[in-house]
């Protein structure tokens, strides 16, 4: 009996007997092949007292540098934006945080209302028709865009895609749609932006063959993309739109939903949810009518009760899996209902003005920093497109971006992501992200850090823990 | 909302004739939040701005026209509108929840409590691996753990859930097939099997074969043989399946995949059952996933977060997704997606962004810790002696009308049929399901498998006591008792949940969802 | 349990005729931790015996001979036990809450998340002072903010709660009456008085004389003069008083009381009203004591913990209660408890152990940080006016049957009385307060003060929204619309709360204050 | 307007509409004198953001050296014990963290039936008849304890007070008895423990004028006292017998009801709440039947609700203040009912076994770290008496205590309180508190740092911080 179970000796003796066997031992026996038993238990150790592990779980925690620990810059998928109390009260709550898919709805109502409200504020930030009530993540939710396309029309095994998509989102497309037998064309950049001549050029060149075409907004550089113009491109051959957005950013920038996108997603970290080292958080999915019964997993609708009163339920079920099986139109079950909700209170907290004003303020705080750092002797924007949050820079060209990393992290500020672990073309590159927990300070702090760091690079400085991670996801 | 579980309570009512009693959170008409608050209001304000301020940064043509059309509300209205909805939810802090396949064991505090250290929730997942060392140690120690367990050397953490491990496997599968120059095109999964198993193999662009279920509730070997084949890529088992049965055939079966040159595949969701006490990888299959939100207690959270790692054997685990964590010579951990050789040495790639889910790794993880080796086999044990307990006392009770689907014994859950007490006493599943909210417990799974008619899937986990499992059988019992005299009873539930019955059907035929605005 | 403050509600009902509508709630039997649980559970697992085990370390006599009996549960019991129990409380985030004179105003999360911090937390009491300079910065910047809001220049933090800052006040009025070699005996206080006031008065050693209500509501001058001799020691006073009544004569008042020597106490648990509008301090009071748990929000805790400072005037400051911080030359804090001079130079002594309650301090530090000058200012404004508006619609609504007590305006709260509405409708105030609960409201605070026959003492604070006094005061209109075709329903309130009216006279003939084992 | 208010501009103007004035001004003109009008507002900053307050508050809680941040020994009165993550989520919960005192009982038959199960369980620690629903904390527990004894025998206007009895105790029983004029006696301590021979003589001194001889329960050096010796002599006075105890060490010492305590009261932080600087933290309070009509503060008992089920009220109130107000038995009225709760809980997460082995266990690591620090050379203990978690030694001569503290401190260990803080007879003394936290590991560390530290004061070495606290609780 451990802490968590309750069975006593005398519990055990009275329940074996009611069962009718003289020992635990008899019921395995009866159901197991002798052959399967493991013998000798697990070689794991013994358990440990809960203030035994909250010791080496906090151990573990102070081993790691986190955004508490250093001035960050890092971003590149996921922000380091200050998450209000109330949703940690919130989440924390046995009655969110216990129970499972909303089944029995009459029991469930605040679960489903909680989906309902989300899907109403994904379909007002996306200017999109229709949510769902989350996927993983944000790359998974481009892959389930992607196979939305795919169930959209079958006959065409291509997606053109952004080389500026964000690389895992890339990769998590490429991985899943192998077994489907699509395949991935890249689009390239011009200055930090999606190339729309080379787009239509492709277009013109694979035409029936493509069924999406797939780009971020902001793009993984940083730089706003002109959506209609991607939009109608793919439109002209028949093919979806599919942008994935940070959501931060809609609140300044154009609704997908407005510029010709059929299917806007992406990745739900930054309202309201922890960083995690990266999960869990969610994925956001949100598409025009003409697909909702392509739509991936829950849905919750409203109806009513049999007393006429106003209620939720899941609903278009004939989409999933536990009723379609293998002609679902995904195979999701669980996803991230309590990340979800992190997301719509998040959203409600930041209200319809504060939205625009956490972008209004990124925006600027952003500019300032562009302008501070390539004001560093040797460093320069890598591309000039307008940004919002996010903005990439290249180094000079006799230093190692990993080595200025690691000087910087030694000297408490964390600078950004290096480029080129993702591109060779990007080598030399730096992706700087800011949040609203980034104030002008730590932005000075950050420029006189770089320089330093830079500087100290070139005189041969060495950090003791070597260069920041050297490149290892190169996708092209 | 609670259950029941004291031994002495007041007599059980009739339910009211009328809605005369209607209970305060019946009475109130549910109100989204985008139709609470007033212009103006807010719960947020922004930081100063605190550089000089530039203009047209953004080019016209790109920005928002319109505002997103959020609520505007103070933090008070925020945080009552939310603690509301959340009392109109069922919990399992608050009742017993025996929801099968689903787990629902207790979730440890603690874990909620490590998890939030900063050290790990404000943890970049892009930082240098050499400044999150006790991350990678973490992870990699769960591996190690979740490997023990399963019996398979090679773990990936990285899949959501367990339809993402599925997925992650049967991807997995393919390309050791290419690999071997084979291009299989079917995958078999009994017909027992679980929805997530056949739209995966969907997914991974194979076709599905059914494979039927023998009288004993296990695989029909003769079926599987005669459907194995050499363009069978893998098939798909839970063992215990979703009746609960351990199957007897689990050694032939794994000899015929094998002998066809598929790999055998472990659907995860039932390994509560068999922690430390029979091993998939001894059982011969060669792939496993684990619900890390079911035998490892990570909270269900209404729907997710879930986490779906995999486990493989050394055959296919150079196939397996990147980036892979490696322990160093000098004992420090890295994380590589572009491994010389091992594990993800031919990688399927990336299937998601990052690492996978951490912050269930951490709870899984601190739950390992707690329970230890002999902790997980205690588990398992007194899951299956919680089930096989409570369907004794169900069978002594109410047997003649729910009998039980296959065998005499269970595992770790049991399936019972509804289909006499539909005929005899005039109560569906279903009325059953509804009338047990009235009695304050979250009803077992209903309609699932697929292979029962009327079928109640249980599951009570380990962490109930005796004491709930005899309230809840009574319960069942008092229902089927008061469907016997008046079964118009049971088919009107529930009466006191915060809605009654809700139209589905009228959901799903004229959708909205979403707040109109 | 929650208030219902749409717009939009389900016609209200009859209540049920009898309790064949029971809630599970209601249906569950209360069951105490103490009757659950067996032999042999436990939620606690000891640390590993580390060190050698030697016998006979405690003498056999000193040695218990029988355990406590405590509960024997497991983590997942216990847990859903006190989750349970919470549910069967009303709460101020899932409802309206207007209890008089108890402030009951939003408890923002931050204060929580904050006060959780480690540095905060796990900080020991008798940490050497240079070792836990945040905490004292905090409170050394607490001291002075108060002390702005009180228009007092010395503040003591020390105190536990509200009634622990009058004996403080009293105590240091005798102190400073006896440093002057004066020993006087009485303490005078109006008969609006909360009965902290008088109990604290004898608790100090002094007789308590009442002083008349003038029909304006205020302190009866006349009656203050004829009572106001040199026996006199302090006049406590709070202003708005209970009845909500800021007193008009308040500069007469002070100009009397200072007539005679004596001290001027603020008893600020009505400080709400008048944050940033008019202080304490300029209207002549010596000695005032904050309710941080009703003005600076500290959380209610299901009666406390409160945290009760005190601010004085420079000739009270030497005799506060030690220890005192001090910001010494070089900018860092001192804690002493032997002041050369100044502050506590010649203290009463201690007041409690260590310093206070700290963790108070911090969640009512970071309300002032967050709301500041003005945001307090707009606090005690809009609760103000949201008193005054709901009096508005009440007196509209059903003004002939719950007059206002005195006056047509009120500060922060305001009395109504039942007197009409118990004769001409049948219902006594009690019983409407009752019938709120089955709307989903906390009533306000009943009979209270003593000097209004069926008082119903009703404030919202600054933190409720326009919607949600607009619902309240329609319940109100609706239960005494429902009482006046048929006062059962309300004599007989509640109906769907976890218990039904409670039997307080049995309780006090035979009492049973612990579970019998 | 705020983000805790919610009057918008249009919401004032129909609010002052319905009023019937034109401005908030004019209900305040109507009612505040001219001349006591605050004019231009309080002199104190703007408001700030949820995050920079935050920050800020994160800032001042990192200028402090916690129980987090060191191997501490320190105790005294409060201690480091871990406390179950259960405890901060069920204290978090709405439900309890926000109601106020349960004036409405059928609303608040949680918070009342918690109170009904706390009281049993200190009954059952203390081995007495009655408990109250809890008081502020320890030594106003001892004070109210003195108040009991004066409303029992208002003739006898002296406290007979063991010079081991805690000096906040000891303080705030003298502050609040100056009040109604009862004075404090002191009794001397013989190695360590209550000196009963001189608590015989003083009672014969004094015989009818003495209501109490307070101690304490181990006493403030951590020694045991012979409960029922001190008892039987006050009860041969009829004087009462008021004990303050650690309700941890009742785990395995007699219950002090079985050794003839009248009043058994004492601090509760040890039982599930945390040091939190001192407070807040909850006193308990329990007594013999005899004197259940002048407990102060609140008490639940059981009853019935009109359908006869099972319920909780607040009883016995005509003794307290908002009843009878002059003539009440306390003036307390919020009291600290939260963490009354968290008491509770923690007692049921040990559980009967539980809690006699955490005392076990503290007995045992107590006995090793006694052992291991009288070891030292020039180190002696400062008395023989058995322990259970607490202990006192005598450091060498030719170092100063508060030196040899900080020394310790800067080695990231604090080894205890400095007795001389509180009288001068104790000048060289250390008390030194164990909790289940501090492991031999720990103990073995606290010896190494604390004989260098020594032998460092020697040579002369100082603390860049300055010695510990000086002496400023002298009590004599
Ligand atoms: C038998 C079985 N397989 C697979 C799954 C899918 O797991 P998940 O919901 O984590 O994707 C479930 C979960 O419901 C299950 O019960
Ligand atoms: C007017 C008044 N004075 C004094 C008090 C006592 O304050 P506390 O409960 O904090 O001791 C109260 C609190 O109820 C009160 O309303």
């Amino acid at each position: 009996m451990s802490r968590y179970t309750a069975v006593t000796d005398a519990d055990r003796a009275a329940m074996l007997d009611a069962i009718g066997v003289s020992s635990l031992e008899e019921i395995f026996e009866a159901q197991i092949p002798a052959g399967v038993r493991l013998q000798g238990g697990l070689d794991l150790p013994d358990g440990l007292p809960e203030q035994d592990v909250y010791a080496h779980l906090l151990e573990l925690s102070k081993k790691n540098t986190s955004a508490e620990d250093e001035i960050t810059f890092l971003g590149a998928g996921m922000y380091d934006h200050y998450i209000p109390a109330a949703i940690d009260m919130l989440l924390g709550r046995s009655e969110f945080l216990t129970p499972y898919t909303p089944y029995q709805p009459e029991v469930s109502q605040g679960g489903l209302q909680v989906m309902f409200e989300y899907q109403t504020s994904i379909c007002e930030l996306t200017g999109l028709d229709v949510s769902n009530a989350s996927v993983y993540e944000g790359p998974s939710a481009v892959a389930a865009a992607g196979y939305l396309a795919k169930l959209a029309a079958p006959k065409r095994p291509l997606y053109l895609v952004s080389a500026a998509l964000h690389p895992d989102s890339r990769q998590t497309l490429e991985t899943l749609s192998v077994g489907y037998g699509t395949e991935v064309v890249e689009v390239p950049l011009k200055d930090g932006a999606t190339d729309a001549v080379a787009l239509k050029a492709l277009l013109d060149e694979h035409g029936d063959q493509v069924s999406a075409v797939v780009f971020q907004q902001p793009n993984f550089l940083g730089a706003i993309e002109d959506v209609q113009a991607l939009s109608d491109l793919a439109h002209e051959q028949g093919a979806l739109s599919i942008c994935q957005a940070d959501p931060i950013a809609l609140g300044v920038l154009e609704a997908p939903g407005n510029q010709g996108v059929d299917v806007c997603v992406g990745e739900g970290q930054a309202l309201g949810n922890r960083l995690d080292f990266g999960g869990p958080s969610f994925g956001f999915f949100a598409a025009t009518n003409a697909h909702i019964r392509r739509m991936p997993g829950r849905i919750a609708g409203e109806t009513t009760d049999a007393d006429g009163r106003r209620g939720f339920v899941l609903t278009l079920q004939t989409r999933e899996q536990h009723i379609r099986r293998e002609k679902a139109t995904s195979n999701i079950c669980t996803s991230q209902a309590l990340n979800a909700l992190a997301g719509v209170v998040y959203l409600t907290w930041l209200g319809r003005d504060g939205l625009v004003e956490l972008g209004e303020l990124l925006i600027q705080r952003t500019h300032y920093a562009r302008q501070a750092l390539t004001a560093i002797d040797g460093v320069s924007a890598l591309h000039d497109q307008p940004v919002v949050r996010e903005f990439a820079i290249t180094l000079p060209s006799d230093v190692e971006v990993g080595e200025v990393i690691a000087l910087a992290q030694d000297r408490g500020v964390n600078p950004g992501f290096d480029l080129g672990r993702v591109r060779d073309e990007w080598n030399g590159g730096l992706l700087v992200a800011l949040t609203e927990q980034r104030s002008r300070k730590d932005i000075d702090r950050l420029a006189e850090v770089l320089a330093e760091s830079i500087t100290a690079a070139r005189n041969g400085e060495r950090s003791p823990l070597g260069p920041s991670a050297p490149k290892q996801e190169v996708v092209a | 909302m609670s259950a029941v579980d004291e031994t002495q309570t007041i007599a059980y009512d009739r339910p009211p004739a009328d809605a005369s009693s209607a209970t305060p959170m019946q009475r109130e008409h549910a109100t989204t939040i985008f139709e609470k608050g007033q212009p103006g209001r807010r719960a947020f304000e922004a930081p100063a701005l605190d550089v000089p301020l530039v203009d047209g940064l953004i080019p016209a043509s790109a920005r928002r026209a319109e505002p997103a059309r959020l609520p505007n509300v103070s933090e008070p209205e925020l945080v009552r509108h939310y603690v509301r909805l959340s009392r109109r939810n069922f919990d399992l802090d608050s009742g017993f929840y025996p929801l099968g396949s689903c787990t629902m064991k207790h979730n440890p505090r603690l874990h909620e409590r490590v998890t939030a250290l900063s050290g790990h929730a404000r943890l970049h997942p892009l930082q240098d691996p050499k400044r999150s060392q006790g991350a990678l140690e973490l992870m990699y120690n769960l591996e190690h753990a979740l490997g023990e367990v399963a019996g398979l050397p090679h773990v990936c953490l990285q899949p959501s859930a367990g339809s993402h491990g599925e997925l992650a496997g049967v991807l997995v599968t393919r390309a050791y097939h290419e690999a071997r120059g084979e291009h299989r095109t079917k995958v078999l999964a009994p017909d027992t099997a679980h929805g997530t198993n056949p739209a995966t193999v969907t997914m991974a662009g194979y076709e599905v074969v059914p494979v039927k279920t023998s009288p004993d509730g296990g695989v029909d070997v003769e079926d599987l043989r005669a459907k194995a084949d050499d363009q069978v890529a893998c098939l798909m088992l839970t063992n215990p399946n979703t009746l609960g049965v351990f199957d007897p055939n689990i050694e032939e079966i794994a000899k015929i995949v094998h002998g066809i040159g598929a790999t055998l595949y472990y659907d995860g969701a039932n390994l509560n059952a068999v922690m430390g006490i029979s091993r998939p990888g001894d059982m011969g299959f060669d792939i496993v996933h684990y619900n890390l939100h079911k035998s490892f207690t990570q909270p269900h959270g209404g729907g997710g977060p879930g986490s779906g790692p995999i486990a493989v054997s050394d055959r296919i685990a150079p196939y397996l997704p990147v980036p892979v964590i490696q322990k160093l010579a000098d004992g420090t951990f890295d994380l590589t997606s572009t491994p010389a050789q091992g594990p993800g040495s031919k990688s399927i790639g990336k299937l998601r962004g990052f690492q996978g889910n951490y912050g269930c790794f951490v709870r899984s993880y601190a739950y390992i810790c707690s329970l230890g080796g002999p902790g997980l086999q205690d588990a398992s044990e007194t899951a299956v002696l919680n089930a096989n307990y409570l369907l004794a006392r169900l069978q002594d009770l109410v047997g003649d009308k729910l009998p039980l689907a296959f065998g005499d014994k269970c595992m770790h859950e049991f399936v019972l049929s509804g289909t006499v007490m539909k005929r005899e006493v005039g109560i569906r599943i279903l009325d059953l399901a509804k009338r047990l909210l009235d009695h304050g417990y979250h009803p077992p799974t209903v309609y699932f498998p697929l292979l029962v008619d009327e079928a109640l899937l249980i599951e009570p986990t380990e962490t109930e006591t005796k004491e709930t499992l005899d309230a809840f059988a009574e319960a069942i019992a008092d229902i089927i008792r008061e469907a016997q005299d008046d079964p118009t009873i049971a088919q009107n539930a529930p009466y006191t949940t915060p809605v009654r019955r809700l139209d589905e059907a009228k959901a799903a035929k004229r959708p909205v969802l979403r707040q109109p605005l």
